[in-house]
This record gives C-alpha cells, structure tokens and sequence, in this order.
C-alpha cells in the first residue's frame, strides 16, 4: 500500500480535471437532479444531455426498452435549446467546483456552427463534446460520425469557432473505429470520447410493432461494454490525443479496464440510473486501486495493459 | 430529500393470489414521503432485470420508521420480488416525484378514486386527510377492483372512518361495478365542491377524468409510464402535457413534474 | 387459437427444413454431444462447427470470458480439418433426420476453393455456411467479411465450386450492413447468416493483462440480441434472398422477434451452453404462437412487424 | 446419459464459514454418477451470471435418490448460491465428463490426495473403493486444507473405515504441514503397487504429480478449468495433452475427454 494518498486528477491536452470520472451525456441531465444525492464536485466533470439550437419535444413514447444488461433508447434529443440552456441551466452548473462539458448535437453543418460560436465565451464551460455520433435514426439527422471525410469537417468548422477544447464524440456504428479517430484528430479534436451508443431494436410480438415509438435506438449498459473497451484499446494505439472512454462503465473495476486500455479517463452512463452512486463509487475504487498498486497518480496506469 | 439506501425487510405478507406487501425499515423516508410519491426498487445486485422499477408508498409508520409498498406480481421483476427474505435488504431510491395537492378549500369533498394497485397513494392520501374522531373533514374513497381479493387495504381503508365504498367487476364484495358507476351516484348526491384524486389502470382513469372534465370538477391523476431512471434524466417517461407553444404540449417527466398531473392538463395517447 | 396444427417447414431459397430453428455454428460441436438430451431430428438443421482445410490446433487459453448476459470468445477455430470432419463427423451427422449446415473458414481464397470443391457431393451435406465473418484477431486471416468487394469474390468463386446452396455468413462489424448484404447475394449466396460475434475483448485489472490469450474475441450471447435483430430488420429490406437471423436468440419470443424483423428461420447459439434445450424449446415456442396468432404456416409471420 | 433437470434441494448447510453442502433429489444423478463426474449448476433463471458452474458430485445416495455438491463460496455465483431455500429448485445439467479409473491390480494400494474443495470427488471415491467390514482392499487417503474448519469431509471419511491422514497448514488438524509431506511418508512406507489419484488446487496438483512421475507411480489428476459449456461443444476448457502429432501435444476438453486425465499426459501450463 502506498503511503501517500494517490494523485487523482488527470490531464486532457487542455482539459485538466479532478479525478478522471464523469457522467455521460444524457445520463445525468444538467446536474440538478443529482445534487441531493452527492456534491456534484466531487465529480471530474458533468456532461451535461445533448444541448441543439432550437428547442427539442423529442421523439414520441415509447423511448425506451430495457434489454439483457442494459437499454436501447431513442429519446430524440428533447432539450431546451442553446439559449435556455445558457440562460436557465448554467448558472446553477457554475455553482459547483466541477468541470462542466457540454454536449451538442446538430444534423446540419451549419448548426454546430452555431452552437460552437453561441457557447463560445459563456462562462463556466470546461469544454465541447461534439455528438457526432447520435445513431441515424435517433437525431432525424445523417449520422456525421460515420464517415471519416464528414467527421474531419464538422470537428475542423467548430475547432475554426471556439476556444474551448472540443472532444469528438465518436459512434461504435462503424467498420473501422481507427479509421474515424485519427479523422477526428486531423480536424482539431483535442479530445476523443468513445463511444456512443450501438443502433439496435426490440420488437413486441403481441402487437408485432416495434417496442419503440422510434423503431429503432442506442443500446447502451453493461452489455456494450466488451466492444467499448476493445474500441477505446485500438483507438488508443491509432491517435496521441487523449480518450474519454465510456460504454458500460459500472463498477470501480470496470472503469480501471478502461484506464488500463488507454483511456485517460472515463464515464459512467446508463449506470447511473440504476446505481445514483456509481460515480462516486468508481472515484473511490480508483483511488483504492492507485494505492494497492503503489500508483501515484492515474496518468501512471493508463494504457498499461500488457499486450 | 431524495435517498439511495439499502434498507432492511421487517415484514413481508401476501394479500391476495398475487398481492404482496413489503414493509421495509427507512426512517428518512417514513418521515419525508408524501401521498403519490414512489421508490425506485432494484431487483438485485446482479442487475438483471436491469433497471429499477417504480413502486408508490403505501402505509408510513414515522414512529416505527417503516413503510410498505404492495406489488401485484405480473412481471419477471414482481414476480421475482416474491423471493425477497425478511432480513435482507432491499435497495430504494427515494421518496421521488410530486404528490397529490389537497384542494386547500375547508368546505371540499376529497374523493378518492382507486383501481387494483392504484390504491396505495390513495390510502396514504386518504389517511393524511382523515381526521380521525373528528367530523368536520369530508373524505370519500371508491376503492374498485376486478374481484375482492383483488382489493387493496379493505382492512386499512375501513379503519379511517371515512365513506369508503368498494365496486368488484364480480361483485364479490361492495358493489358490483366498476368505480365510475359509484363515481357518478357520489357526484349527484355531492353538496358543495367537490375534489377527485385517481390512481389505477389507465383506461380507469381516463373514465374518471371524462367524467370530470364533462362536470368541470378539479382532478389529480396519478400517471403510469415506464420509469427507467426515476430520478428526472433520462426522459424515457415523459408525457403529453398541454402548453401555450406551438405544438399545443410539451414532454414532461412523469417521474418529475409528475407522476401526479392535473386531469384537463393532460393529452392521452 | 387454430384449429389445426401450424405449418413449421419453412423453405429458404433451394434450402427446405422441417422447421425453422437450428443450432449456430460452433455452439453445437458436430451434434454427438447433444444426442442425450434430444433427438437430433428435432432440428430444422444443424449448423456444424468451422471446417478449415488443415486441422487447427485454436488459440492458447484462456479462451473464453463471462459477460454481463453474454460471452466472449477466441477459440481459434479449433477443428479437424475437412478430411476428418468427413470421415469421422458426418457418418454420425447422416443417421439424422434433420439437414447438415457445413460452415466453412479460411484465411486465403484459395482454401475457401478447396473446401467448397472437397465438400460438394459429399452425401448428406444440405449447404454450406461460408464463415467470411470471424473476428480479425481470433482467426488470424482477413476478415472478407467486412469489404463488400472481398466479400462479393469468396462468394462468387465458391458458388462456382458447389452445387450446394451457398450460406453468405456476414459480420456486424461494419458501418453498413445493407452494404454487405447486397454484395454476398451478387456473389451468389443463395442465404444469408446474420450476425458473427461483434469483436470485444475485457482486462484482468490485477494482473493487468487481457483476459483472453489472444487478447480480443467474438461477443455472443442475450446482450447482442437487439443489436442482431437491427441488422436482421435493416437486410430483410435490402435484399430478397432469405435470412437466418441469429445474435442472442434465447427463448421462444426472441425467436419470433427475429421472424417479425424478417428473418425466414433462426439459430440458437451462445444459448446452448447454458440451456441445452433452447432450440427444441424454441420450435414449441413458434408453433404455439404461430397457432395464438391463427398462421397456418411461418412464412405468414416472416417480416410482418408493422413499420 | 448426461440430463438438464430441475430438481428440487432438500438440504442446505453451512459446513464451514464459507463452505456450504447443497443436497438435491435427483435419482438418476444418483444411479448413474461416477466419482470425479460433475454438474454443471445454474446460477438462476434470470442467466446472471450468465454461464453454468461445474461441481462435482460429492456424496449420493441411491436409495434415497439424492446426491450433494460441496461449494466454497467465493465469488459472484457461489456467494449468491447460499441464497437457495430448501424447497427451491435447482438446474443442473449432467453426471458430465469422464471418472476416475480404479487400478484393476488387486494388490494395488490405492491413494487419494485432496486438497480444499478437491475433496468431494476422493470421497466419492474413497467410497467405491472402501469395502466396509472387509479387510483385504488398501485404500488411503490424504486430506489437506489450510484449516480444520477448510477439510472436507471428515466425518463422513472416517466412517469410511479407511487409513485416513489430514494435513493442514497451521496444524489445526492432523499433521502441520502440506499434503505432499503426507504423500512422500506414505510412498516410503508403502510396500506393493500404489494407485494416486488427486483433485485440488493446481499448486498442490502440480507437487503430487511432479512426486509420481519422479517415483513413476500412476497419477489420475482431475483438473480445473473454466467451463463455459461443460457440454463438449465450446473448446473454451482445453488442456494441453502430449500425443505424437507434430507440436507434440493437443487440445482436450477437460469437460468431456476429462476432468479426469493421466498425470503423465498433461502439459503444465
Ligand atoms: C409512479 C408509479 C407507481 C407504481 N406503483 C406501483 C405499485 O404500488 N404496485 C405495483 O404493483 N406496481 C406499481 N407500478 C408499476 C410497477 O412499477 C411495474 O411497472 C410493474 O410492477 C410491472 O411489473 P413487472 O416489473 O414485474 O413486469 P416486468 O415484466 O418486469 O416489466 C414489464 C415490462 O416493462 C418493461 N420495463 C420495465 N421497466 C422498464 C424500463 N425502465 N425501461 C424500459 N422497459 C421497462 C419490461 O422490460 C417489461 O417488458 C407503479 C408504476 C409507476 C410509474
Ligand atoms: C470439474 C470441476 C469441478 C468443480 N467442482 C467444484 C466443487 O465441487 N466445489 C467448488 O466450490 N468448486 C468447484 N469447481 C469450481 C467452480 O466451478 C467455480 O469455478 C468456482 O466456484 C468459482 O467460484 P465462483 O463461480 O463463485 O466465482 P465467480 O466469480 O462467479 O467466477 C470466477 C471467475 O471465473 C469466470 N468464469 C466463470 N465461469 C466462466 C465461464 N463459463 N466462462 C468464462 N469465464 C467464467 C467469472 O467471470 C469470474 O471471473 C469445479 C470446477 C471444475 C472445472
Ligand atoms: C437515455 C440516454 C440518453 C443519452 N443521450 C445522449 C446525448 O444526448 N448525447 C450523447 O452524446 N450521448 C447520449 N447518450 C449516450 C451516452 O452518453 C453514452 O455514450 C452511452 O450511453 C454509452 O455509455 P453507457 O453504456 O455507460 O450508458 C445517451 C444515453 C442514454 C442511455
Ligand atoms: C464458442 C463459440 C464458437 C463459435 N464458433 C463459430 C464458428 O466456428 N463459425 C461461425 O461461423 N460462427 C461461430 N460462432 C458464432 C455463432 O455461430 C453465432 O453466430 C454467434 O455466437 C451469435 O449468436 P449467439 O449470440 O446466439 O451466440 C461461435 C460462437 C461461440 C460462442
Ligand atoms: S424515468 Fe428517467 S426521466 Fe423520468
Ligand atoms: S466447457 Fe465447453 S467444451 Fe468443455
């Protein structure tokens, strides 16, 4: 055991956090919700449900299906728009001493424009995740991150818009994952969040419909888990930028499968819903494991896997 | 205050065929929750059935710092809940969402309509607007199910002393009916306003809140939908509810805003 | 509720089956193991373990890791080689009363010709399953599977080779199956297999090394079904020739969920291992909602999920 | 003939602080099952953990058509199999794999070597070769944990009438010390062929068979690894087996050519 409490807090290219867990977009709302459960501090950052420009109604009910170890979804992005979210949803981020990203997603080049250059310059706000992966028929719109020429467009028109560091967030949905993170990495990422949810579907045979209103969803929990470490393995040998890895994140022990695979640090998701807790708990068990291992700091363990 | 914690079972007793009631140990929720408000459940450690499944209070003892919820067992997770042991624990997160607003006029006739295991909020509602040796509080229940054991609190609701009337589909016990048959004879015989509180299947509810849009009377109705979350991020329970915009609605949270909603404020789908 | 017994035969381009359930390759070893727990007959076919031309020794342990409801798996194809697989396996395979799916693998193109022209004419052989789908690292070749020109290639030049229906196997991992799909049946295939294993690999955080000796493997099991029954869907739209849908198929339901996507029969896989009665359970399964349902034959259900 | 049955549990103790002895009826398990077979158990129906667990078959007793499995809980599948209820249902699938041969010589002194939760299998055994109130059969066995309370079986041995040794680390039992002590004293006294055959740790495994090959003594060794099907189909529980091909060696499935395999023949990984 080490004797000195070990280093938690890692660095991102630009991005420095407090410790390297934070809560996926979509799976924690804007905060709020969270704060009677614990000091939203104690979080390396929050991603905050994806923000557009104009306000979202979202898809029709039903939204979600819960599958074996986890849930397909198809929310279709309801939120407030970007004007709301500045004016009704950050100042009660700002409160707290944890980095705030904020997520946008757009189906139209034009629109992350938009959205990068009206964020730009808003207090408050740690970073960019650009969705670029929200599975097709889930955001209505083509799905950028599916094509690496796209991808390298949409993440160079926003780098061009902000001076904030901007994370690209890639989709599982393809053949070659190493093919789309270096795209993402031409066109200015500083930061790779891998991965977003895998477009699956569930059918009711009573009704012979499908379970959701939308067809079809991103399945997401403990499920996806094996194909989001392997990607985030092989996206950490193909690019230098740092990776936020996520996909099934549920335990302390999951979550150091990341780090070991070459994340940098990591997220927890639909675990959340299940297990309030999760993220704490996993900034615990990290901590315990960094010590066990007479570890001082994360940086120490990322991509150490032996191979 | 909304609480994840792991509780300890202190009693757990079928009611009927598949009717269970589970009293766990939770002071802090015994103390804070409210009539309408629920606790999302986990199934178990090992996440299978995966997510958590909204279930609502029924009897809060603040003294004894426990509480009970009543499932009906139809489902994979219900079902398996029967296999839950006195002594271990149960893991809740909880009291969540918003709760029925007593109309606040003295002179009101609180009627509460419940249907199967709608029941629960209502008895606890029902329960907090009773005044015990007192007279002066006007508090009537339709408690309607498909036969009598199907009925939840027969006991519990007639130890209220208020004017409970219970309809079965088979007549087994009360009248045989269905609660908007009893419904209708209250509201013509009712002198002054009168408030309606609903929970139970769907199709019930949609009867009872017909019935009092037609008559312009005010009613609270209890929502189900699938609660992944519970907890106001996911947005997989929104429902329809009427606004100035556009479109004439917006999605709320059934989980958040809800799951209690004003009856002419809601669109059925 | 049908007064006569539904129709199970189902009939698959020159493919016909008694019914409409088989057991996934590599799931079922080649049938004797299975012989005490029910009569072979029972099946609609039994889709045998990967054939290579040589034997193969398969992978260093460990091969095999538990999943949240799945498994991963890096066997290495681990096999007799064509020769043996003839002389020792199928006298045993032809005392049944149910149709013999070969499933074929190579790394070079070659050996795909040598097996498909070694194996037609071989007497109780009904069609060939071309696995152009294993995971890269778990069979060491290139994987076809995942390029719509290779894939079109291995299909035509084995289609000239046999007079056997031709069974086009496809990967998951790609960006767009009904890319894939469209390319096998130019080739020739007669049927296609949906879906491989999606590639995954999980970490020994103590040991901080791969839990697999080969590092990476094959995801299987309850928790891919959705993302299964998506492709399924997505090809029964792109192509006409018939589907066997696979991918986490476990209980009756999931089955029939295949069926409504459109694919024409189903195969039980990783379900095998822990529910040795999956498949026979199954044909019960679709013969009593086929009667519920008031069809007299499969094909009426096939692809009937409202849209 | 290899069976996938819900069978219904009939006893379950703690034998020690973390060893449980689950007893189910299951007569055909119990006519048909040889020592060093197994059953490949199910978590439960929700398949979480997902795959079955092998257990060996430790005491059956035909008359009454049951037999027991010992487990040592230790991770996420047996801690929760001490949740089973008397009454309950278990899914196995088996008697699967191959047994442990007898040495036909009459003269040979048969020796079992256990270690741990290794022991169910010897006992099974110990039992087939023990001949009650005759004299004339030579069968011994040495039984090794790191604690008294971690030895399998000791009662149920001694019935057996047999030369029975235990061995545990801190000496809370028998002789302070390893069972690889036990064996060499034994080797040494022994006059006339002997027979070993263990089932433990692969640590221990490894000391004995290293001991038998060195004195060229036949040595069945019935090895662990993980089964993911138990059935013979997966190829995810191969062992390294000598043979004449040109590596020298093959992939056998320790589920269906084993568990049980000459001590000889393995290649140590
Ligand atoms: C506010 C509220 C209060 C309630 N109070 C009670 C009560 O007091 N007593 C009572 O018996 N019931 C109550 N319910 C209903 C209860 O929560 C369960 O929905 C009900 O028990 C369903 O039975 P089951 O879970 O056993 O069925 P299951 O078969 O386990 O679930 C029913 C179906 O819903 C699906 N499903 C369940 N949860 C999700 C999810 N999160 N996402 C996607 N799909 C999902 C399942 O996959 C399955 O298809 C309440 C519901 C709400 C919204
Ligand atoms: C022939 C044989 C007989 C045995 N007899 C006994 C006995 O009599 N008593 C006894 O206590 N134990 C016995 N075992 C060991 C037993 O089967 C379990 O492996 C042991 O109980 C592990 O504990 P657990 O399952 O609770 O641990 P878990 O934590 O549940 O599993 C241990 C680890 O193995 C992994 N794992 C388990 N199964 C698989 C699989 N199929 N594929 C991939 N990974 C897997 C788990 O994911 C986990 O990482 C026997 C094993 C064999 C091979
Ligand atoms: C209900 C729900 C909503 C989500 N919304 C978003 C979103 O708005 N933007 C986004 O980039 N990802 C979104 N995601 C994807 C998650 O951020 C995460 O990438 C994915 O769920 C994988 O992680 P997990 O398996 O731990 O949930 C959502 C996921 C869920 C389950
Ligand atoms: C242990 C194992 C071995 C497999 N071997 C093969 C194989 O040899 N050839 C092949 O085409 N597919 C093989 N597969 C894939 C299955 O046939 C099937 O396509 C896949 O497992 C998805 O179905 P499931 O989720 O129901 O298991 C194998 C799968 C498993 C789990
Ligand atoms: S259940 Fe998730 S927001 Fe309501
Ligand atoms: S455990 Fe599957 S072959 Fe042995």
């Amino acid at each position: 055991m080490a004797v000195t409490k070990p280093d938690l807090s890692v660095t991102l290219g630009p991005l420095k956090l407090k410790n390297p867990v934070m809560t996926a977009s979509g799976t924690f709302g804007f905060g709020q919700e969270w704060a009677e459960f614990f000091d939203l501090g104690a979080l390396g950052a929050i991603m905050v449900k994806a923000v557009t420009v104009k306000p979202r109604l979202g898809n029709p009910m039903p939204r979600m299906v819960e599958t074996p170890a986890g849930t397909l979804n198809s929310i279709g992005l309801q939120n407030p728009g970007v004007e709301a979210f500045i004016a009704e949803k950050m100042p009660y981020l700002r409160q707290f001493d944890t980095a705030v990203i904020v997520n946008i997603a757009a189906d139209r080049m034009d629109d992350y424009n938009t959205l990068a250059e009206r964020l730009d310059g808003v207090p408050g706000i740690a970073a960019l995740e650009v969705n670029i992966s929200c599975p097709n028929q889930e955001c209505g719109g083509l799905e950028f991150g599916r094509d690496p020429a796209l991808t390298r467009q949409v993440i160079e028109s926003i780098r061009t818009r902000t001076k904030l560091p901007v994370i690209a967030k890639l989709s599982p949905n393809v053949t070659d994952i190493t093919v789309l993170a270096p795209a993402a990495a031409d066109g200015g990422a500083d930061i790779l969040s891998l991965i977003n949810t895998f477009v699956g579907t569930a059918i009711d045979i009573k009704k012979r419909t499908f379970k959701l209103a939308n067809r079809t969803g991103g399945l997401s929990g403990p499920c996806i888990k094996p194909l989001a470490l392997y990607m985030v393995w092989r996206v950490a040998q193909a690019v230098d930028i740092p990776i936020i890895g996520m996909g099934g994140v549920s335990t302390p022990s999951d979550a150091i499968e990341f780090l070991l695979a070459g994340a940098s640090a990591i997220a927890t998701g639909t675990i959340n819903f299940v297990n309030p807790h999760a993220a704490t708990e996993i900034v615990a068990g990290i901590e315990e494991y960094l010590a066990a291992q007479g570890a001082s700091s994360v940086a120490e363990i990322v991509g150490t896997v032996s191979r | 205050m909304r609480y994840q914690l792991e509780v300890p079972i202190v009693a757990h007793e079928q009611l009927a065929d598949y009717e269970y009631e589970i009293t766990v140990h939770a002071p802090q929720v015994a103390r804070e929750a409210m009539p309408g408000q629920f606790l999302q459940v986990l199934y178990d450690q090992t996440y299978n059935p995966f997510t958590r499944r909204p279930f609502s209070v029924y009897r809060v003892d603040p003294e004894k710092g426990t509480f009970s919820i009543v499932y009906l067992a139809r489902g994979v997770f219900t079902l398996g809940l029967r296999n839950k042991q006195v002594g271990q624990n149960l893991s809740i997160v909880g009291p969540l969402g918003n709760w029925f607003q007593p109309d606040p006029n003295p002179d009101a006739t609180h009627v509460m309509v419940a249907g199967g295991v709608g029941a629960p909020p209502l008895y606890f509602l029902a329960q907090r607007l009773s005044c015990g040796d007192r007279t002066d509080c006007r508090v009537g229940v339709i408690n309607g199910a498909r036969s009598k054991e199907l009925l939840v609190g027969i006991e519990e609701f007639d130890e209220l002393r208020i004017d409970v009337q219970y309809t079965t589909d088979d007549g087994s016990h009360g009248l045989r009916g269905i609660v908007t048959d009893a419904l209708l004879k209250l509201l013509d015989s009712a002198d002054g306003p009168v408030h309606v509180y609903t929970c139970g299947p769907t199709a019930m509810m949609r009867a009872v809140v017909a019935i009092c849009v037609h008559r312009g009377i005010p009613c609270q109705v209890s929502l189900e939908t699938l609660m992944p979350c519970g907890l106001g991020v996911c947005m997989g329970c929104v429902v329809k509810i009427k606004d100035e915009s556009a479109t004439g609605y917006q999605y709320l949270r059934s989980c958040y805003e809800g799951p209690v909603f004003r009856a002419d404020e809601i669109i059925w789908e």
